[in-house]
């Protein structure tokens, strides 16, 4: 049975925090300002409901509100930490690396952190340098966390639900540039996703293209493009970065030998570098050509909307990269 | 002393500061809505005379640095209004040449060193300005606005101690609008906030009203000759009210409307400007010298408006000298 | 209440108690000298009487955060000798099985949440314990200890802040060894320090010499009444002295003699074993319990060097459940 | 004309800053302890000589002293920011990543924040997981942000000096392991070396290796013994990981036609993915494999000697890995 309705992220993000408040006393909120909705509204309706105790408005004390979730996580409850932008993460980034990540560890098993920190992340509407940026690459390498890159509502949904009741710090990235996008969203499925499964967006034999977040819905409109030249694209939406489903990379490159990772982040040290160097290495022998990727050039974001839309992977560029591979692939076959 | 820095006790030149601040928030709040300005605009109406009176004792090679809300900041450390307004329109010839935009402008050649999106993070940046000043042995001082939420980042702590432990000749004007975005401060803030907290660290406080620009020309006065003798560091808690919502777009209609009123109702400009005719200055005079000043900007916001965008190319400039990306390199 | 937790008011069992801690660091630098114990160790050797005074009136379910200089509080709060020598060795039955080591030593069982190598981090954790017990309305209470360099760290603001504005039940233990590492730490701190800055964002304060262990004893006891019974955080300023260096390796020779050699004969040890003996115990009886304390010590020391390294395939154990790399993968 | 000494890396680092400090008056430090030294002894006997303006000791402030440089730099000095372990750069993060790196794109090239942040890296005897970590990948995805990581006194002496000319932030990353080693400095050679340019230390045809910091050292163990079996090993020392050689590496690629990465980090997400994805794309048709990473695992570095050994990639990893890249190699031509 199904009950699909349209709702928007931010609708989605507060259905799934009212599921999970209302299963589980030990989970509520921090952050600044969320006891009125939050900055996109993620949070609206929920203070009313669960009242101040569960909904907690904090200081601007990025540290502090991190940390807090830390000691509180320890003592056995489930936050869910309020970032507001994943910028104002780097004021806490001594309690989200050196703190959060490494407890369980370090203290031997004793402990557990199980807090979910949410990062809106990305372009949104001429925000500039500092409320931008994309830093999925960064956690995906501290061991200890999770990182998780919903694209759609019903992500947002299902992976905030399994993030609240998954026992490891969580980093959740939800595209600042997508919050008022609808989707369709199962109000009967209350399971959570599972973390660590990418999500088949569209099936093609030509071309594995690999992404996440905002950039899923960009690659699926090249893909259509694509269609129209009759190259049939494999889109896979990974939806979390750590533990990233190697599996289904794998086995759809094995089908189309080639593949294409784009993301929004910084080409440069981005985490598409991990999966085509691990396609590269593992895959070597089924692919007819080099792993391409795409991603932001390695500058600032910009405010001007012109400057900042150099930071755009287009899906003419995805078009464009995708026939490049084709092409030198035939010439190769050719030759 | 430029025509944007006012003498110390000129009522006059002050409100004509405050209202170049007052009409160029306007003129930017008609241009977000006309989506000429992009992303967050947090406008200064309500708190003009902090910046008026603070500025008008600072030479133009003082320094300053400034927040997410930062016009006000910007225009009455000398800061021209044309290249402010094409900023915010991200236009080439702006401060910035349209990459930094409202949260980030700056003007450098009249010692404006940035508006800052992040609360509190210019509190240790003008430590460090302070602490080059002091190192070249030089008579400068810098001033450091932020608002009342700020008080509750480590920065806070971190920033004035380090002021007082060098004993650095810095000004932090703490603007207690008594909001922080959609929160009281009072509820977020253990004891008496900012004053408290400065002086705990050694600080020389000043607690003023900062709705009055008399008041404020005399704790600028102050603190300014404290700090260019090199007597230390100070901290003037300035007492205001947000007027409008935290941004250009949000109605805060949350808030109390009798607060609102209230404050409405103390809104520094219309009564500077009854307190200086009533001191006997000629209203015709004034309005010649307000139109001056609503002519100015109009002239910004024309100039802006036919002012080009930057080069896409200009993305791939000014990143770092080595290792800076090629044009449309990924 | 367990045996190293003595009642408020024994001085006996607090004085086995601060030299249960001291013969511990003794052993432990010792075996440090030996390669026995590896990487950087803290001793806590002088301050005895602060985490003596401050736990003997904690039950085991409250709660505490500790400093890279951790093993007094550890002892203290009840942990067992030798698991925690055992960590030191990096043994496979130490308290975190030799992942932690001196610097992040913790006993979660009886509410020891972990030594911590970051300098003032421990204060927001604490906060959030807190905030947690308070959350759930138990009326358990958490101590956070830390050192008199912490003060000029953010999260020192940010966690006395946030403890203020929810009303928690935490106290705040600054030990002012007047020392942070090489520095003299009243060098670098501006105002009075961590009392004063502590008493400006509200919080109820006491001062203390923390060489005492009756001042101490009577502190804790102040403290945790306000606490346990719902008023608030409270901040203890406990005064004491750094006898050695900052590390086990340390000389700190650049220390004065005469201060170093005036604060030494401040030893808490001696003189309230003095104290103890003129107030009419036997020294027989003490004598016989002082073996105790280092047959307890020596059979810590003993056991660890006879406990198994932790298997190498341990390292891939407790990263996180999700996501947790398979043994051996790169 | 040569005049070689040897020195520890310690020794090489005051030796760089005595000759910046003298040169040029803008030039100074600041950081905990430094006065007395450092905690590796890099800052010895600097104070005396250049007094406490030039070699200032701080409060325990992360924040505060990354803050303070780079509101200095903007006023015309060129501050040389010590962090004491690259951990508590952590406590830093808001000043490193939104104001030093961004500053001058931000303000349109009004401003350059002209800052060395040092920040010693790595394993160094059981510190355990709060000082230990190795984070070279998270500032060469940073935009505005340079990163060094040196192998030998002699590195650490130029490429210092050359950072602190550098009109750009640098993060300057010394392995803790290596402070006590000391290696040969040529005391009439007062150029800094160019950033950006990679060293070759050994050659060889069968193989490049590609490393930085001290496993440069472990790589050259392994080449030794690859020797031994007649394996010859094209060792580079990257030395600066942004901007990284590819011009090197490329060149050495085509050679060998097979390309090993190893650094101390953890391998997901390291900046050896960039490497192997950069060189996979566009060496694709040279390489006679996969290319192929090593780095440490996806785990907190754990105190007890023997789990720290867990981190590191050894001579023997390294030398496993070539026979088997060689390996496969040849039964692919086999077949
Ligand atoms: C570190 C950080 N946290 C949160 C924000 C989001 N934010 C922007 S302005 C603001 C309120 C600031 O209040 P205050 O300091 O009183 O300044 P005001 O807006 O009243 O001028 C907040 C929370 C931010 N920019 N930086
Ligand atoms: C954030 C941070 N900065 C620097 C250090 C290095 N460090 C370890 S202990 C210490 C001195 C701490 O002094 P204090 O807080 O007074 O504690 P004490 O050592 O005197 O017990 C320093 C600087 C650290 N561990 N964490
Ligand atoms: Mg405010
Ligand atoms: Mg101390």
């Amino acid at each position: 049975m199904t009950n699909l309705i349209a709702m928007t992220a931010a609708e989605a993000s507060t259905l799934a925090l009212r599921e999970e408040f209302a299963l589980d006393e030990n989970v509520w909120a921090l952050g600044e300002d969320i006891g009125r909705g939050g900055v996109f509204g993620q949070y609206a309706g929920l203070q009313d409901e669960f009242g101040p105790q569960r909904v907690v408005d904090t200081p601007i004390s990025e540290a502090a509100i991190l940390g807090v979730a830390v000691g509180a996580a320890m003592v056995g409850s489930r936050p869910v930490v309020e970032m507001r932008f994943s910028d104002f993460a780097l004021c806490a980034m001594d309690e989200m690396i050196n703190q959060a990540a490494k407890a369980r560890y370090m203290f031997g098993g004793q402990s557990k952190v199980p807090i979910v920190v949410r990062e809106p992340t990305g372009l949104w509407r001429s925000a500039a340098a500092q409320h931008s940026q994309s830093l999925e690459a960064w956690y995906a390498h501290m061991p200890g966390l999770i990182v998780v890159c919903p694209s759609t509502p019903a992500d947002i949904r299902g992976l905030l639900k399994a993030s609240i009741r998954a026992d490891d710090p969580v980093v959740f990235m939800e595209p600042k540039g997508q919050w008022q996008r609808t989707g369709e969203v199962d109000l009967d499925d209350q399971e959570p996703y599972e973390l660590g499964k990418a999500a088949g967006r569209r099936e093609g034999d030509d071309v594995t293209i690999v992404s996440w977040s905002t950039q899923v819905h960009v690659a699926l409109e090249a893909a259509e493009r694509l269609a129209e030249q009759s190259i049939e694209s494999d889109v896979i939406d990974l939806r979390t970065i750590f533990p990233w489903d190697k599996d289904s990379v794998s086995q759809s490159v094995r089908r189309t030998g080639r593949l294409l990772v784009v993301h929004e982040a910084v080409a440069v040290g981005g985490f598409g570098g991990e999966i085509a160097s691990w396609i590269s290495e593992h895959e070597f022998h089924h692919l007819k050509g080099p792993v391409a990727r795409l991603g932001a050039p390695r500058i600032p974001v910009g405010y001007a909307p012109n400057l900042e839309d150099q930071i755009r992977v287009t899906a003419e560029n995805i078009v464009d990269r995708v026939i490049r591979m084709i092409n030198e692939g035939e010439e190769e076959t050719q030759v | 002393m430029n025509a944007a820095q006012p003498g110390p006790d000129g009522l006059i030149d002050g409100y004509l500061t405050m209202l170049r601040i007052r009409e160029f928030e306007l003129a930017a709040i008609r241009a977000h809505g006309e989506k000429l300005v992009h992303g967050t605009l947090h406008p200064y109406i309500g708190q003009e005379a902090i910046a008026t009176g603070m500025c008008a004792h600072l030479r133009q090679d003082d320094l300053m640095l400034s927040t997410h809300r930062g016009h006000g900041h910007c225009i009455a450390k000398g800061a021209p209004l044309a290249p402010m307004m094409s900023e915010l329109f991200g236009r080439e010839n702006g401060l910035c040449g349209g990459k930094g935009g409202s949260m980030h402008v700056a003007d450098f050649s009249v010692g404006m060193l940035g508006a800052n999106g992040v609360v509190g993070a210019n509190i240790v940046l003008a430590a460090g300005a302070a602490h080059e000043v002091k190192r070249r042995g030089e008579d400068r001082v810098v001033v450091c606005f932020f608002g009342d939420g700020a008080v509750n980042r480590g920065p806070f702590l971190e920033g004035l101690n380090w002021a007082q432990v060098f004993d650095l000749p810095v000004i932090f004007v703490c603007e207690d609008n008594q909001h922080s975005a959609s929160t009281r401060t009072s509820t977020m803030t253990g004891g008496e906030g900012g004053g408290a907290r400065a002086r705990s660290i050694g600080l020389t406080t000043i607690d003023v009203d900062g709705n009055s620009l008399p008041d404020m020309l005399a704790a600028g006065k102050e603190a300014v000759s404290i700090v260019r003798s090199g007597q230390g560091p100070v901290f003037i808690h300035a007492r205001t009210f947000r007027v409008t919502g935290h941004t250009a777009t949000d109605l805060a209609q949350w808030r109390d409307t009798e607060e609102v009123e209230r404050h409405a109702a103390a809104d520094p400009l219309p009564l500077l400007r009854a307190r200086i005719l009533s001191e006997g200055h000629r209203e015709d005079e004034l309005l010649a010298e307000e139109r001056r000043v609503r002519t100015d900007v109009q002239l910004a916001y024309d100039k802006a408006l036919a002012s080009a965008l930057p080069p896409a190319t200009r993305a791939f400039e000014d990143v770092q000298v080595t290792g800076n990306p090629q044009i449309g390199a990924f």
